[in-house]
């Protein structure tokens, strides 16, 4: 109990450089939150709980994320169990308002297009020696949707979560910076400056049919995504019937920002340095980039594919925001297009393959997790 | 993982033929999506189909006037409420529109329980 | 990893028609709910969750509410192990104002009479060959309280909770359909057009003390309905006490709305055809069928039993609001008492046996789980 | 279940009188009930005669005078805090009455503190 | 199942006159609350819920918070987990300005020289026979915060956890009772009339920097402290950075006040009167109420001591406010500073050592924690 | 407990020294918040010092010209916005602003989008 025992129980006698470099991550992570505005409500907390994360616990004390009985560990069940992901669909989907999509669905197939990301990630990081558990959950970051990468990453590969989370949340809060070059580069300046014609009107009853129907295809189709997207679409519903109004605001508001904190929290706090900083984890930041970087490219190609086949021609900068990342691909490509042309608004028109880029990338989780499971 | 286990060979282990799979995952992804897009473009012209037979204007007469009589209950029951019962006094609570604070929300539901006879409400 | 292998991994290789049935039985409370607005809080969500519960999910993957380890089996935790109803009690408790009940008591006995329709469905199920916990579960649905039905299942038959529940929820959102025939073949004309005096002013300091009380009055004559009525009255003290109204708002807003949602969902997605379509869930319908006639009955005959004794007389339509189901059978008294007599409004008067008969149906539940319960 | 075992012997099965139980569980529904009602209805009575001997008027001016002191503090207070300190550098938060965005919240509190002397407040 | 079984099943027959005593108290709580207002937030759940605990359960029913498998039992395992706590502390760092004691860092120390209540209870009740993991646990009613002496408790002592709660909850009530006479008598009228300069203007940037910082200073020096404090600060971050709102703004009300509720309530419902009313329970209430009279004192005399040293004296009623017990002490200060002088307004100035105090008992929480604990 | 159990002999059993445990307890707790408080009495004077050399004006002429043509964007797609889009058709939802009712928040986000090339917008 002297002098030497208490500098032995303090954080100063165990820490390590690496947990050093994990807190300055952290401490990025806010400060590009805060002076970037980039993704705050995710970076906030997952920047707070790696710095949490990385003071080095008492050896045999209930503190940390792993440590059996610690609250952190109970907090981060939700993550390990794949509970929080479903609930923050929920609010999302209280929050989408999916008329764009209705009212033009042809846009719909970039944010299939999009899901290229993923399958070519996956052969990837098979290619580079990881098992196909592995691989498919390192593909979905591709997928550009937090939740989703987290949900199956806890089903297929528990082990990789934390750097998975990590490259998909950091990518998708660097969207504005990783996307344009891409966008750039494959297209002219005149697809840039195709004008879409205004949305359609979409009636009531077309918005409350909608996620009933689109939920029955999806879910026969894989029904792996059962879980992701019957979350999704029932917040939908809450939201479009109008008799369930105050379920709907409570889904998306208290309930997702409930969840929102704690995982964020508890997936920056499962950062550890000492089972983070891997060649592994490095591997995946790389394949994440490259994966962001392909499923933009199909996006885009693909639109342009469309393009030889149709007479209304769509501005293929609008097949960049399939990749999801809702919604700020779709920021992106509006700002890019205001850029070329200042009369030029595809904001809305980009938010029909952004939401069927968070179906499409929950399609290809259920089929990665159906046939990769270990049952 | 030691790097050492880098090759194509990696494609085709235990019984998964990576390629193949990684396609048919596209179309599926594809497949979804597209019959989305279909239904989508359809459902419109199926609503049309669907309500341009009972677009019969019958019944709009007799259903005007017993709404009407409704309202005219309601409103009376809310001034009733509103005189003998002191503010704060009673609140019905709960189910469908939250805390009714105010008589007229009562009323709103008096007049959408006698809606409920009213059989094309469907577009409101 | 073929074509026919995804197939089988598919949803259409396992759809049975009996689960096509499920879901247009889901998709028709999704729609009596957003066209005929019949508890749309409660039918949205357990309608979605039907649909939900009976894509067919595949074989080993953790998927549905019985498959070990599946979000859905987290989701449904709240309701076996009977969590989420005592949670909505707090909410309802919180929202309840039992003004007019103080005001005037003898109103009371009319929502202790409805529960005849409780304990004589409780004879009936055992009659047709229930086990004693079956038939207490079964007849706690002519309580006509959602929670309190789904509580008691879960503590008595947890294997008939799915049928029980939605049973109960379907006739309480029938209530405008079931009970008006029964109170105009049991009641006179002049009986329907008796007024009622307009109530006494309730001081503060009666509401206050009113849920200690009435609580310790419950409690100590049956225990078993400590959990229920214990949230009940805590959430009206938390409300009448005016020095928590931040928390009596949490209860009757987010916290209610968040188990209302997660509860409607899980009960729905329990429904699997396979395990839901039998014989034994025809009967439970038509048991609960009878026990919402048989308890509207009970509750008007009663109050014409106290007029024989009473100077003021009770309108007799009164006494169906004692089946509870809050607030549509006061609504439904009201209505047709309108009916009758245009300057008759019953709808503050029917407050007081509908939240007599919540609490009457919790001490019946509290008195069958004591004596049925296995422990 | 086969439907095999329907009849009346299922009434008085594993030592179960159901018939008697069911009277028994009424009887249990309407006691708790009719404590309420007679509860109910003598509490007002009883209430009448707890307020009846402590409304001695004496203490009420001395009261009154330290409460409109307190008042002339929590007022200055209020104005102090409301000049000294610049619009959302402070809030105390939490507790009672959430979070004390104005000053005059604050007073409020100071108010309160002080009316925890008195004694008879709790018909407010 | 006759008249004599059904009076054995109720709670008539099992009371006790210690249970009757225990509803008694619970009773005298809800009357504080609200006649004197105080602490209505804590009182009300907490007496409510001493109520519910003390009716008499039926032998093996899942009733009581002990009983396994009662829903009581699992809104209970929050407080045994520990988790509720620093969830409350999330949404009190959401709520909580550091502005003053950022402005004047010296009257920081006053809130470490108060925490002299928690290690002389310590010595006093090891004195006593309890065991060093009861004294410490013991100790921590000292640090006047209700969240930290739960947590500790829960850790270190959950046998005595019960007493312990009620005990904290019940001094920091009375802090405007306990605390004044101590003040009066350790300090000099013309003490009491030291007037504070108004505080400084904080930066934006310091604001959102501080609670990383602190965070990291005490979390290297004590980690055991870096559940409590880690939750603190993550709250104070979502609400200075200014980025996250929404999610500050939904910690400071839905989830603190859901998690009060069932806090309050299932504490309150751990006191049955035959675990609880011990001698060591009274034990526990005389070492609580010496704690914060010594914690008082230690306050207030060190701020006596500072001004030895310093030019600007400090106000030593400031250093009541060290013990913590936000808001609370703080007010009672202002109150005894008015008194004297109706111009000294001390209420912001003791802000400073009242959150200090809080930082300073999580930090001791951590120690007791570290070197006492089981692991 | 047996109240058998007193005496000062408690202070040092299983090999603590409750005493000197206790001294070092207050001391690190002193230590942590005197640690913050030196901190906190030191960061004014660290933060003037690196704002200090970061206040070259020169780049600020471009990067106003820039962002004023950002802001006309903004206002012409949220004009755009406002024409185009008939009321609650469209919104774009979570993240960042909340739930973007106004099209005038999306050009708040515009602008944002915008200012993130901007080097030193910390202080806003
Ligand atoms: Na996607
Ligand atoms: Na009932
Ligand atoms: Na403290």
């Amino acid at each position: 109990m002297d002098l030497l025992s208490f500098y032995n129980n303090s954080g100063f006698a165990h820490m390590e450089w690496i947990n050093l470099i994990m807190i300055a991550v952290g401490v990025i992570f806010i400060y590009l939150a805060v002076t970037k505005d980039y993704e705050p409500l995710l970076l906030i907390p997952i920047g707070f709980g790696i710095i949490v994360g990385n003071i080095p616990p008492i050896e045999g004390m209930p503190l940390s994320v792993y440590a059996k009985g610690s609250v952190f560990s109970y907090l981060y069940l939700g993550v390990m169990k794949g509970i929080y992901p479903p609930l923050i669909f929920l609010g999302i989907g209280a929050m989408t308002d999916f008329s764009t999509m209705l009212s033009n669905p042809k846009l719909i197939l970039l944010g299939a297009a999009a899901q290229i990301g993923v399958f070519l990630t996956f052969l990837g990081s098979l290619f580079l020696g990881f098992t196909p558990q592995q691989a498919g959950a390192i593909g979905i970051i591709g997928g550009a949707d937090g939740p989703t990468a987290i949900f199956l990453s806890s089903m297929l590969a528990p082990e990789l979560l934390g750097p998975i989370a990590i490259a998909a949340y950091s990518y998708m809060a660097l969207v504005p910076v990783i996307q344009p070059p891409i966008m750039y580069l494959f297209t002219t300046k005149k697809e840039r400056r195709i004008h879409m014609k205004p949305p359609r009107q979409v009636s009531k009853k077309e918005k409350i049919i909608f996620p009933i129907v689109a939920f029955l295809i999806c879910a026969l189709i894989a029904p792996g995504s059962m879980t992701l997207l019957g979350m999704l679409f029932f917040g939908n519903l809450l939201k479009e019937s109008m008799v369930t109004e105050r379920l709907a605001n409570t889904a998306r508001n208290s309930l997702i920002d409930i969840v929102t904190i704690l995982l964020g929290f508890s997936v920056g706090a499962s950062t550890q340095a000492q089972t983070f900083l891997t060649s592994q984890s490095i591997l995946i930041f790389a394949l994440g980039a490259a994966s962001f970087v392909v499923a933009t490219m199909g996006g885009v190609l693909f639109a342009k594919l469309m393009n030889l086949f149709l007479k209304d021609k769509i501005n293929p900068l609008l097949g960049a925001a399939g990749v999801s990342a809702v919604p700020d691909s779709a920021r992106v490509v509006h700002a890019v297009g205001l850029k070329e042309d200042p009369s030029n608004f595809l904001l809305m028109h980009a938010m029909a393959p952004n939401v069927a880029g968070v179906i499409g990338s929950a399609i290809a989780a259920g089929v990665l997790w159906s046939a990769l499971g270990n049952f | 993982m030691t790097f050492t286990n880098i090759g194509l060979h990696n494609l085709n282990q235990s019984g998964l033929d990576a390629l193949q799979f990684s396609l048919m995952g596209m179309a599926l992804v594809f497949a979804g999506l597209l019959i989305i897009a279909i239904y989508i473009a359809l459902l419109p012209l199926l609503l049309k189909i669907g309500t341009g037979k009972p677009k019969q204007a019958e019944t709009s007469d007799s259903t005007n006037r017993e709404e009407e009589e409704e309202i005219l209950l309601a409103i009376a029951t809310a001034l009733h409420l509103h005189n003998n019962f002191p503010d704060g006094d009673e609140r019905i609570t709960w189910k469908s529109h939250g805390d009714m604070e105010s008589p007229w929300l009562v009323s709103g539901r008096m007049h959408s329980l006698n809606s409920r006879k009213l059989a094309n409400n469907w577009n409101r």
